[in-house]
Parts: C-alpha cells; structure tokens; sequence
C-alpha cells in the first residue's frame, strides 16, 4: 500500500473492508482474513503479511478496528506480550527472514498459531557479555546443529518456537561470529527447565539444547550478521517494553495509585503516605523525609522518561532515557522495598500466602533485583550512560578485537533450576 | 511532564551563551568576584539594552517584554553555568517579584521601568539573626508615621544589598507581615558588605535606623506576597543550580579526558564512569525537576507552585552540591587549587544550598503537600 | 577498641568453623529450612554434648561452663556465617538470659541444666500484634490463681516457639509487666508456625488459653528484665549477622574471581572492586561495633550496654543487608536464584533488620544517650 | 651498641652520660654532644649517629632524658614535624646512603641545622599515578642535572633540602627507573612558589627545577631503585603520620571533644550535638537520626583502626587499617562538614576572620577534600582494599610491564600558584 494514502481515504477502505468482513466473532477464519488483508501488522513490507505503511497511517488502521470491536489488526504496534514477540521477532524476520521462514513464521505468529516463544540469547557464562555467547551451530548439509545452554528465557514451557542465537565462526572477534536462528523447540535435544528464583517463583527458564536442527533456511539475516540483528530485536524490544510496562501501570490506576505529568505533586506517593500511617510512624520527621525522598525519586524519573523520551534528538535522547530510567528504577524499587518491609516491622520477616502483607513487601523487595539485575545490570547502565551519553574514553578489556577461540571463557555449568 | 523549552528557548541559550563566553569568561568572574561592587555596569547595561533581560519578566506597559519564568528559566541556568557576576538574582527574581506580586501599581509604575532599562538595581532584605527563612524570623517592626512608615533594625544575608537601589524590606506591623520599599541613600539606611564563602555572589548587612519606607502592596499581606516570591525564588534558583551543575559535570568530564594517569585517560577508569553515570542521573532529574517548576512558576495547568517549588529546591540543591563536588574529586588535587575553577561551583553549590533554606526543610515542607 | 577476641578465641573459632563445615553444610541448611522442626536433633544433642554450646553462659553450678558474652560472640558469628539452623538463639540467648537476668534461682535450678544439656529448648514469648518490641507493647494480662498465674492471649514472631520446651512470657500484673515461664504441654498453650522469609529460621505464633504460668524472678520487674535482655540479645545478634555478613562479601569476592566476562573475572572491573572495598569498610566497622558489644556485654570496664546496644544493632544489621545485598548483584542473574545460597543471607539479614527493631529507632534510641 | 644490654644498665648509662653533660640549656653545645653521643637517633645504625638500638631500647634512652627535662633524645621515635623528617627522610639515608651523604645530611638534621624539607615526589601529571613521574635526572660527570616540575610538597618555602624522586632510565617499566636524591634547594634553578588551595590558604607548594645539580654521592640506594627506598620512607611516614595526627588529637583532648576506647559512648558528639542545638533543631529526628549517624561512624572508625592497628598479623592489617581507615575518614569528613554548614543555615554562606562561624564551618567542609583527595584519593584506596585485601584480580592498565619512554603521559603543565 502506498504511504501517501490519504488517512480518510485509508479510513475509508478500512471501513468498508470491516463492513464486510467483520461477523463479531474473532475465530480462526477471522484471523486469517486479518493477516493476509495486511491490517494484522500494517508496518511489516507486504511480502510479510504487512502494508509497508508508516506507523501513523497503521494508527488509523487500528482506530477504525477498535470503532467497531473488531480484534486482531496493529499487532505491530500493540502492548501486550503476543504484541511483543510481534513486534521484536516478527520484526526481524519480517525485514531479514529469507521467504520460506517470513512466509511461515510470521503467518503462524500473526494468526495466534505460534504458541508461546522464547528468547534464546543470554547464557550462564553470557550475561552482561551477552556477546561472549559459547552456544555453537555447525552446518551439517542444509541443517544447522546446535549444542548449549541458554538462560533467563522467559515464556512457557511447551513454547513451539526460539530465537536463537549462536557462534558460528569462532575465528573473529566475538561480535563478529554471532547468527541468529528461529528455532522449532518441539524436537527432541531441547529441555526447558523453569528457573526458581529467590522469591520461590518461575518466571524464567533454562534451555538445554543438544544436536538440535535447525534448517538453514532459519537463519535470520546473513550469516554472522547475528549481533545487528539482535540490536533490532533489542529497540523494538525497549520500545514496547515501556508501553508494556506503563500499560501494566494503567490497570493499578484504578487502584487509585497512578498518576500522571503534571498532576497534583501529592499523586502516587499513597503506598507510602500509608506504609508509614499503619505504623504510627507518619509524624517522624526522618519517616518523612525518607518518604519524600522516594517519592520525589519516583517523580522526577518520570518526569526525565517523559522529557527525553519525547525529545528531538530522538535517538541520542532514547538511550538516555533508558539507561537513565532503568538506573533511577534501581534506587527506586530497592529503597521503596527497604522502606516498606521497615515500616511493617517483625511482619516483615513472614512470607507465603497466609501472611499476605508480609509476602507482598517482600516480594516487591526482593524483584527490585529483577531491575538491577535483569536486561542489563546497573553497572552496564553505568557503562552506558558514562560511554555512550558523557563520551567518556573505553577502558582496555581483554577481549576487544581478539578472535572469539583464543579469549578467555567462563566455564562454569550449573542446573539453576529449582 | 516533557520539556517546557521549545526550539525558541533554544536559540535564545545559544545566544545566551555565546555572549557569556564573551562578556564572562573565567577570567571576568574572577577579576569581578574580587572587587567590592561584584559586578561590571556596563555588561549590566549591556544585558538590558542590548538583550532586554532585566526586563523579561516585566510587563511591557512598564517596559519590559511580558515573558514568563521560562524564558527567564532559560537565562537563569546560562548565567548559573556561566556564574555570571551581576545582581540579577537580587533584582529581577526577588525584587521585581515583590513588585508584581504585591499588586502595587504605583509601586510598578514607579521602579519597574527602571529595573528593565538597568539603572535600578534591586534587593530584598528578608532574613534576620535567627537566620530563619519563614514568617517567624521576620521580627523588624515597622511604625506608622503619618502616610509612611519608620523601620529600625537589622536584616542579614541581603543578596547585593550592598549596590541595590530599590530595597523591599519585610517588616511587622503589628503582628502582622508588611513589605517595604526603601530607595538608595534614605536617612538611617547602610549597607555593609560580608565577606563571602561564594565570592562571586555578594551579600551585605542591610541596617536600617528609623529609616523612612514606604508600604508595599496591602498592609499586613506581606507574607502572602513573600511566600508567593519565594516559591518563584526557589524555581528562578533551580535555573541556576541546573546550569552550575551541568558546567560542574562538563568539566569533570572533560578533564577526566585530557587528565592521564597509568598510561591512559582517568575517565577509562571505570570508578570514575560510574561516579559520573551517577553525576548524570541526578542533573537530569534535577534538570525535570526544573522543567517542571517553571512550568507551574508560569502558571501552566497542572502541579500547584507551593508543592513543586520545595520539591525543586530540595533536588536541584543537592544535585548541584553532588555535580560540584564530584568534580573536585575528578580533578584531584588540581580540584583543590584555587586556579582552577572546580571551587568556584562548588562554594555557589554549597552557598545555595542553605540560601532559602535547606533541603531537609524544604522536604518537610513537601512532606505537609502529601497529606503527611 | 582492640579486639576482645585471644588466640585461645580464635582456636575455638576454627574448631567450630570445622564442625560446622562438616555437620551444617549448605546442603544441610536447605535440608532443614524446608522442614516444619527446622533442627536436626541429633547435630542440636551433638554441640551440647561435645562443644557444650548451649552451656557456655550457664554458670558451672547449673551445668554449664560460665563463659562470657565474649566466647557466645565467637559462636554465634560462626552460626551466622553456616546460617546454622537451630534454636541457638531463642534457647540460649533469649530464654537463658531471662533465666539468668531475672535473678530467680528457683527457675534456674529448675531450667539451666537441661538447656546446658540440651534437653531443653527455650523461646522468650513477647512480641504482640502491634508489633513493637518495647514494654507499650505488652499487653497480655497475667491473672493470678492462688500462687500461680493465667495467661490467655496471642504472642507473635516467637522465635522456635514451636519447639520450645520453656516459653519465657512477658505479661502485666496490674500496671506492670512481669516475666512467666510455660512448659511444653501445658494446657490452653498452642503454638503454630508460620511461614517465614528466613527459612532457617523458625518463627511461631504462641498462643494461651487460661494457660497456667510461673512468675519468673520478682513480680512487675519484667521489664528491666526484658530490657536487659533485649540489649544483650542485640549484641548476640550483631555476631551472627557480622558472621553472615562476612559470609556474603567472601562469597562475593569468590565469585568475582571465577566468573568470567568480557574476557575477565569480573573482579578486575572497578566498578565491583569498589563496591566491594565499600562493603568490606562496613563488614569490618560492624565487626569493631561487635568486639565493642560483647565488650560491653560480658561488663567490661567502659561504655554501658544500654548506649552501645543500639549502636551495635542499628550498625550490623545495616551492614549485614548491604553486604548480602551487594552479594546478589555481584552474581547478577545467579544471585536471583533459588540454586545460589546467596538469597539466604539476604533473607537472614532482611528478617533480622526488623527483628528487636529497625535501625531508625535503634538509632533514635542511641540519640537518647548522646544527650539529644 | 649491643641490641642485648639489660635496660637497666642502658638506663644506667644514659643516667651517668646526662649528669655529666646536661647542664639544662638546649643550645648548639648540647645538641651537638647528643647527637655524637647517639641518643638522638638510636634506632640508627651506628655509622649513622645511632646506637642499632631496637625500638623497646631506645624507648629506654628517651625516658631518661624525659626523666631529667633534657631534649633532643630519640627523633627517630617522636611525633612532632621534625622528627617526621627524621624518621623519613632521616631513616632512607642513614641506612641506604653513601657515607658521605649520611655522615653530612642525617648529622645536620639531627643537630637542628637542616632547616626545612620538601617531599619532592608528585607531579602535576602524577598524583595517583606517582610512578608515572616524568621529571629526569641526567648524568653529567660527577652531577646529575635535574629537569621537572614537583607538586604537593609541604613545607617551609625557604626549605634547604628535598627529597626527589627523578626518572633515570626511560627504557623500562615505570617503577624501574626511577632513583631517589637528597637535594640542595639553596641553588639557582630551584623555585619553591606556595600554591593558592581553594580556602584561601596555602599549606602546599610546587617547586620548579630546572637544571638543578645534585652530585652523585647524593643518590639514596641504587640507581633506578629509587621506588624500594620509597617504600621504605613511606612506611616511616605512614607510622609517624598516625603518631601525629594522634598528637594532635591529643591538644584538642584539653578542648573537652577528645574520646578514648570505651569512653562513654556519648563522648566526641559535642561538637554535633551543639551545632544542632544552636540551630533549634536537636528535637528534629530527621536531624538526630543524622548526628548519631554521623558520630556512629566515628567511633566505628576509631575502634576499627586501635583494632586493626594491634593485631597480631600486622602487615596485613596495617594496610587494612590505613586503606580503611582513610576511606572511612572521606565519609566522615565531606559528612559532618556538610552537616554543620546546614545546621549552620545562611551563616555557612560566609567566610573570613569577620565571619569566625561560617569561616570555620566552611574551612572543615572543605578541607575534608585533602582526605578524599590526598596522600591516595578514596578511589586509589579502594583498588588497594580491593586488590591488597580482598585478593580481587588486578585490572589491565595499559602501561604494565612497558618501558617509561612508550606510555601514553600526560602533558599538561600548569603553574597552579595563587
């Protein structure tokens, strides 16, 4: 479809194509429609199920969907977790898929036949240096084959498809060697296992992956060229993740807790205000302070999300806001969770389901590692930030510019699982 | 809350700038910061003539150009990066506010043309021996005599009070709090300049001995006006905070650049990234924290003055004192020399952070805004 | 301050880091915080039988071997650091102390000896629904009965209360609180557990119906009892989690040195030398914090229990939860699994921070003693 | 002398020695026959006016002269600014100087006649990099001539010698060339201008060479071994440094604000307790959770260093306690200064002899910049914690192992007199 369509006329076409097809029902033969008449991801090129339209004639797309009720359309463009992998992986295949792969996996995933998937990339000796991954694939005829062990994969047990990625020359320098693959996870040589996490939880998995075959059509983008593609997973993957996030953050507005830029100064600051009113300590001028502190921290992150995320020099601005922001969310929950167990006194050593005010403080407590920790601990925001927003010079490792084979690797393996 | 500046506002900082860079360049803070007055008068004219920034916030019935606490926001924090040397915090922040802010016409019609052309210089003369920036530490009386009033006594930490041609004088009648204008040369009145930890930002004893004033505004509404002022007082020094903070951070960063030690630049050593990726993230809130209280200074819909105003001061207060001290750590000893120009932020900093009050008082006052 | 502890200390320390090695392993905690007892009776009959633990402030006449609060510091540091799970701390700090600190010699005769050979196992029964942990929030009525007393009401977070064999109750009579003891078995007395952050160790909900009780020591000086015993039991406590905080950071630099990324340990990063330097400052002035407690624990000449007790506490208990704190963020993802013993620590030092109260009020407390 | 002679014979001795010659005047007479007589340094070797005493001995000799009033025994014990020069400067010479160099230099500074001293080791290019001193010393006949700019020395401007650390091979590792001179300061080429510190003060100097001659019986050690004898000075002053700080302590003890081990709790937190007090704030609890914070890390820290400085596996611990010690120090130091400016209110924006309040208050915030930033930033203690202590690896720096003339140096050169 053409970008200088008018939005009324596109409008227009979109509504007829609804009075036509739309019966009130989202079952299967609906979906299809949607997908192959492109409105399921207007964004993607059309030979990917798409339009090939810019993001604010999709918006109309998906305005004269919701006017009507109609499911399904701007799956590219949505918050929720099936919007995600759309919007990361189906991204990326759709753009640097080769056919078979593009024509396949992003139907499967655009019509709800894909099931649940799961991000293959970080490894128990591949954290912070995501790059420094040591999961191997081995051309054997027109199958890849691979053999490793993934981590923090998170998504369902029985999910049918990964991205994946993996070393396939270990001669270059380590971002150099790097492929990413989809990969079928209904074969035999793959293991999920959930991971338990300190709060007893599982949100997250370990992969074992053994003479798993991926056909060579599988390979997303060029050989080797696995490390960009995995950056356009990744900005699509921030991108969506604060729309996710926010729209998680929109359904607690109606537990009368959010509050928007610019709203009255006092908004949002009532999990603490009664945190500390439960104890009896709402009168301690330390009590208020602290409580003062964390809420100013809270509001000016979102102020500074705001400003930058919407600023002009967009690209520079969005790395800010993001390693900022995910810093700033740091202090944030650990000292919200410090507080909070504070306030609630020797409750605060109980936890399980019978003692619901202990378990929720502690559990809140503890999944502020989950920001520090997780996509990219503080210490490389602080890389980030201090390399890539202040220009401050790299320092020596050991690793730069050194052929993957000869650079010294973790190799400790442990079952993480529970 | 996305930013108040729009790409007008940032042309009028690029110029902003180069004429800092031209008109106060290092070695002009450090020749001024050593003279008694503190400032250069023919910048001082220069800036109202030639840029009309004395007169920005003044309507333009008395000559001014009827901006708002943005644009005055945007020459705020280029004349904190710059620490520029000159009473404006003094004349257009408090003075010119108790003007507007007092809904005094004929006090406006009498002293804002002279402030926006230049030839007035202002102060406001607040603060006494408790050292108390509230209601209470207001403890001058002010006797009726006749049409006018009589003032007698003492009022410290006045910012320029020293070359001020206008003094708004905050004083009790009865029991009530009543602001007072005093003009330059009035019987009783002298001034005494107090040798300063910030030497770029001049600050005198202000004595008054049965000096006459006349009333300013409605009589006994004074502190309705003043806290009204230093609401704006906070925002308007936000500005500056920022603007110091942001150079303080520049220079760390840069020295941190050229500086080698162990056969590279110090800023490849990860502690010292860090200490700045920290640096980073308080400016930048700070600097919403600014956007915003400009924004509710300039009466835009949202978040009311009286609750952001202490937020901001609290924040950009401490933020700036991190950014400039960090930066002397950056420079080692070098950042404990007097050449080189680290201190020079850093005694603003901490001069700033107890000017209006500290931060623990102002979250306190935060604290009353939340419903605590 | 030098250290209280001699050579003759450290040789029991490493006796007991061996047998701790040995019988209270990693895989022996897990084993044991997953079950409801949380004790291994045999291990518990073991130390007191062979290493005499639970004896080691009992005085000779009843069994036990009159050491001081300076040996029961090297012990319960080494439980701290193996996360030992028993009821040490209820048995032999809390229940013993009261024992000892009450001065009733009828109920030392009677419980002393079995808790020195570990046949006995004690709670101290306290803490209500208000959840403060000083003498307004007792509020459990003892109702006399002849020579005897009846207790009916709840006490919460009892330490082992579940296992106990002696629970030690605090109760007003009247206006003031006095001190009872309850055996296992009598009636109206329930106990149940209650899930806990800390697994390893046990906490119950006491409760008593008509309960019969025993007066322990003279009637309405429970509370200078129960206070004393809250000093000494802070200062006990500060052993332990210096104990586990140094667990944490060893862990921490062990793990620094072996993983491995970007080409490195990640110990050669800056960024995690320094933060661990910092943690290793805080575990070290914790640790003088300790020697100071037990000091003045055990009566050495010099600083009151009652003003350093709430230093100790408010210090080791902040330093206990950065250093296992900053032992999860060092291991990054592993540090978030259930697989990695870091999170024990963590947990140890969260539930610890609120038990016998927060750091602010210890705090709040000590600014008493300072003349504040 | 003999290291086994029975103190009461020593004190024998010396009794005899001082009812012979002390006649109780301290003039050039007296100060002379102590000195040939070898009480003034007697844990000197004898060939250089000592006895070879050990420590426990000559603490033996300085308490027969204390016993009588007589001055000048054993400088190389005591605490005061001289004896600091002595037991430096003083030790390095007597025990790896050439004799003529010993026989002179250790002879004048005992006697009094070797007026003051500089420490000319840091450069404006390096500070916490002190081995990457550029200054150098070439040889020319019997002199070397010596070209380069000093920082940071403290002392006298009329000082009449230095101790020099001057590069003399650039051909290898930075530490290995390097050599160690007594300097003449009384020559042309020599200028010592104070430097201006940001409280106005001026307790430091840079001193500029250029082409200074020191002969070579001056050389202390070997040469290019110029950074062993360091150490050794170093530690002397280390040591020393302590005594004197302690000595310090000591005078203000008669101030009332003076704590000891196990002194009540409460003592040493007057000078924060009036501060608030003065300020109407003491019932504040935000302000008192502040003070007995800020007092609590300041008996943490003094028991920590009587700790670590009496334990039994001393070198170790002497490391622990200084690195330690001194990074707790910077918190205490930046902490209560910032405390006492804000309890101080709109006096702490004065300074000056008019303004005795805020000059003094704002005169201790900054100088706890020389803690933080002197003798080792806190970052420098923190790699020698780290790496010294805690065992963590060392990081790579790019000028390990490579000879002097190949790392990359600073170069800027700034006169930062005032």
């Amino acid at each position: 479809m053409d970008n200088d369509i008018a939005p009324d006329r596109l409008a227009e076409q979109v509504r007829d194509w609804l009075a036509e097809n739309w019966r009130g029902v989202d079952d299967r033969e609906w979906r299809e429609k949607v997908v192959l008449a492109g409105w399921a991801a207007p964004t993607f090129p059309e030979n990917a199920y798409g339009l090939g339209l810019s993001k604010s004639l999709a918006q109309v797309v998906g305005a004269e969907f919701t006017a009507v009720g109609a499911p399904r359309a701007c799956q590219d463009l949505g918050p929720g977790v099936v919007d995600g992998w759309v919007r990361m992986i189906g991204l990326v295949v759709a753009l640097h898929g080769l056919p078979a792969l593009r024509e396949q996996f992003v139907r499967d995933l655009l019509v709800g036949d894909a099931d649940g998937g799961l991000a293959l990339y970080s490894e128990p000796n591949a954290g912070s240096d995501l790059a420094g991954l040591q999961t191997r694939a081995v051309l054997d005829g027109d199958h890849w084959i691979v053999n490793g062990q993934k981590v923090w994969s998170s998504g369902p047990l029985d999910s049918t498809w990964g991205a994946l990625l993996a070393r396939t020359d270990e001669d270059v320098p380590k971002h150099q060697g790097i492929s990413f693959f989809i990969v079928d996870l209904q074969q035999p040589g793959v293991e999920v296992r959930p991971i338990k996490q300190i709060t007893g939880d599982s949100e997250f998995n370990e992969v074992f992956l053994t003479d798993v075959r991926v056909p060579v059509e599988n390979v997303v983008g060029e050989i080797n060229d696995g490390w960009a593609i995995l950056q356009v997973a990744l900005g699509a993957e921030r991108e969506w993740l604060g729309e996710y996030l926010e729209s998680i953050g929109r359904t607690e507005e109606t537990a009368g807790d959010h509050r928007s830029a610019l709203a009255p100064i006092a908004d949002g600051a009532a999990d603490l205000v009664r945190a500390a009113r439960r104890a009896g300590r709402a009168d301690d001028s330390a009590i208020r302070q602290t409580i003062v502190q964390l809420h100013t921290w809270r509001l000016v992150h979102e102020w500074t999300t705001e400003r930058l995320s919407s600023a002009s020099d967009s690209a520079q601005s969005q790395v800010a806001a993001a390693a900022l922001g995910k810093l700033a969310s740091s202090r944030i929950l650990h000292s919200v969770g410090r507080f909070k167990a504070q306030m609630l006194g020797p409750e605060a050593m109980l936890y399980g389901p019978e003692n619901r005010t202990g378990d929720d403080v502690n559990r809140e407590m503890m999944n502020a590692f989950t920001n520090s920790v997780g996509g990219g601990t503080d210490q490389i925001q602080r890389n980030i930030i201090s390399e890539r927003l202040l220009g401050m010079p790299r320092a020596h490792t050991p690793d730069r510019g050194v052929p993957f084979r000869d650079i010294r690797k973790g190799t400790t393996q442990r079952n993480i699982s529970g | 809350m996305v930013s108040v500046f729009t790409e007008e506002h940032e042309s009028l900082r690029s110029s902003l700038r180069a004429f800092f860079a031209n008109r106060s360049p290092e070695s002009e803070v450090r020749r001024l910061m050593a003279t008694d007055e503190g400032y250069d008068r023919d910048v001082w004219r220069q800036i109202a003539s030639e840029l009309g920034l004395q007169g920005l916030i003044v309507p333009e019935e008395h000559g001014g150009s009827g901006y708002t606490w943005v644009e005055l926001g945007v020459v705020l924090e280029e004349m904190g990066r710059a620490l520029f040397c000159a009473p404006y915090f003094s004349t257009v922040v408090l003075a010119t506010s108790c003007l507007l802010e007092s809904g005094d016409t004929a006090a406006q019609k009498e002293y804002l043309e002279g402030i926006a052309s230049g030839d007035v210089v202002g102060a406001l003369a607040f603060v006494e021996a408790s050292g108390r920036w509230d209601e209470a530490g207001i403890e001058m009386a002010a006797t009726a005599d006749g049409d006018s009033y009589r003032l007698t006594g003492e009022k410290l930490f006045v910012l320029d009070g020293h070359v001020a041609d206008l003094v708004v004088v905050a004083a009790r009648t009865g029991s009530s709090v009543s602001l007072f204008t005093v003009d330059k040369g009035a019987p009783g009145l002298t001034t005494r300049l107090t040798e300063t930890l910030d030497q770029t930002r001049k600050v005198a004893v202000v004595t008054f001995e049965n000096t006459p004033a006349r009333l300013l505004g409605v009589e006994g509404a004074g502190w309705t006006t003043l806290s009204k002022v230093l609401d704006l007082a906070v925002v308007a020094l936000a500005a500056e905070q920022v603007g110091g903070a942001q150079a303080a951070l520049d220079m760390a960063v840069e020295y941190s650049k050229i500086r080698i030690q162990f056969g590279q630049p110090i800023g490849a050593f990860q502690a010292l990234k860090h200490m700045l990726a920290d640096v980073m993230l308080e400016v930048e809130s700070a600097r919403s924290a600014m956007h915003v209280g400009l924004a509710a200074a300039s009466g835009h819909e949202g978040a009311e003055l009286s609750a952001v105003a202490p937020l901001v001061k609290a924040y950009c207060s401490d933020a700036f004192e991190l950014a400039s001290h960090q930066n002397i750590q950056v420079h080692g000893g070098m950042g404990f020399t007097w050449e080189v120009p680290a201190h020079l932020y850093f005694k603003r900093a901490k001069s700033m952070a107890v000017f209006l009050g500290d931060s623990t008082q102002h979250r306190e006052r935060l604290a009353g805004h939340l419903g605590l």
